[in-house]
């Protein structure tokens, strides 16, 4: 549950990163704080903050849901969650991005997810938040299983996950 | 042809599926990413049900599933990565 | 000071909204909490929560920024921002939108305005915060000063305002 | 001409200008956008400094500042709105 707090300059990839803003990545089983979230992200020099946060939704398919469970492949999660930071700083000029996984039991309207990121002017840090959930989704090594109402349950699979049975070979 | 002992580690479905999160293994050293998952599936033959939805990873980097050569060195640790849902 | 919370059915204009979201804004002389915010955005039959929070910078055209001073046309800027949600609604299936703009003295680093929308779907919350902020700087009744390190200020425009100096008429 | 009595209230730098927050004013009831705005420059000469970058609001509504007709009631409030700066 240990912190990891890269500057992005540390990153092999030198970009706009450079410049100061800091990545930090992680990967927790107690509850997520928006505002703690929040405050890291924010910065004197930016004048926005641009975040998504991903709650367990009470149902899915008509079915009830009554919690999700998450389990990560925690170094390999980090790595690629700070990929995706040095993706993001390569397409957008951000300054901090702030990206912590829940993992375990997630109950119904609590948050698994929260990303945040500053910059100077609003346009990027919106920009790069949407792109920062979609890369996540789709390269980040977490699994979520949800827990039905009759205690039944199923491991889901993103659509954005390339391997997924949602794409399934053209046979 | 040499052989290396890795670490395998399962996760999420494939944890289930074999009833353990991790275990030595030994391959050729000298071996390919569709070659892994095929001595990985004589081994663990329930890990069959899923083979088509799964990936590989070495040392925390995604494996594509193909024939190109890879080396295995003593201590790698291989994972097999169902579909992931994160987020 | 007192909150407006208007259920999103009982605008003129009858969308989606009349599936049971909800609209909340207000206009506030106190700090803003992104918790708060986030919490009374969250709903348990949606996934996703998507929030701007616009903050003071420090610095402006390399001019020291010691705070911003805001003041509003209290109700015809809540008018605005609840016209602002029905123009969301419109556009995208979401589920609650809450959109709290600070007056007053608003420091550096602190936030002058959050907005959150939940949506089922991420996609529908991300682009609609988006949207939101953009129509909220081109139509709601709201002024900030700059207050400079030498103590001198200055009225600031936004670019989005049609009636601004920085959409001089063509001549 | 039937004239009525309105509220005008003053915001940001235009507040600063005239130095007040509201005011009564009387106008013709029958009268256009345009039209309230030269009066109210004839009433307050130190709004001219900004008069190409306000429009006005009557009851709360953006008034496009052009020459169709429009009728004034008793009451009502007419806000000089500076270019706006919220978010």
């Amino acid at each position: 549950m240990s912190g990891e707090c890269n500057t992005a300059a540390e990153l092999d990839t030198v970009g706009p990163a450079a410049e100061g803003g800091q990545d930090h990545v992680d990967v927790v089983e107690d509850k997520l704080s928006v505002e703690a979230i929040t405050a890291q992200a924010t910065s004197p020099t930016s004048g926005a903050v641009a975040l998504f946060v991903g709650t367990t939704r009470n149902n899915f398919d008509g079915k009830s849901v009554l919690r999700l469970e998450y389990e990560a492949y925690m170094p390999m999660a980090k790595k690629k969650m700070l990929e995706t930071c040095e993706l993001v700083r390569s397409k957008w000029e951000v300054e901090n991005i702030v990206m912590i996984h829940r993992i375990g039991v997630v109950p119904v309207q609590e948050a698994s997810i929260v990303i945040a990121v500053s910059s100077p002017h609003r346009k990027e840090a919106l920009e790069a938040v949407h792109f920062a959930i979609d890369h996540v989704k789709a390269t980040v090594p977490v699994w979520k299983k949800e827990i039905y109402g009759d205690e039944s349950s199923s491991w889901k699979q993103n659509q954005e996950c390339k391997w997924s049975g949602a794409h399934p070979p053209a046979s | 042809m040499d052989r290396v002992k890795v670490k395998l580690l399962f996760f999420a479905k494939s944890r289930e599926i074999v009833g353990k999160k991790e275990a030595d293994f030994e391959f050729a050293s000298c071996t390919t990413s569709v070659s892994i998952l095929e001595k990985l599936i004589e081994e663990y033959p329930e890990l069959s049900v899923i083979a088509e939805n799964v990936v590989l990873s070495l040392n925390e980097e995604y494996l594509e599933l193909d024939n190109q050569e890879l080396t295995l060195q003593a201590g790698d640790e291989l994972a097999i990565i169902p579909p992931i849902s994160g987020g």
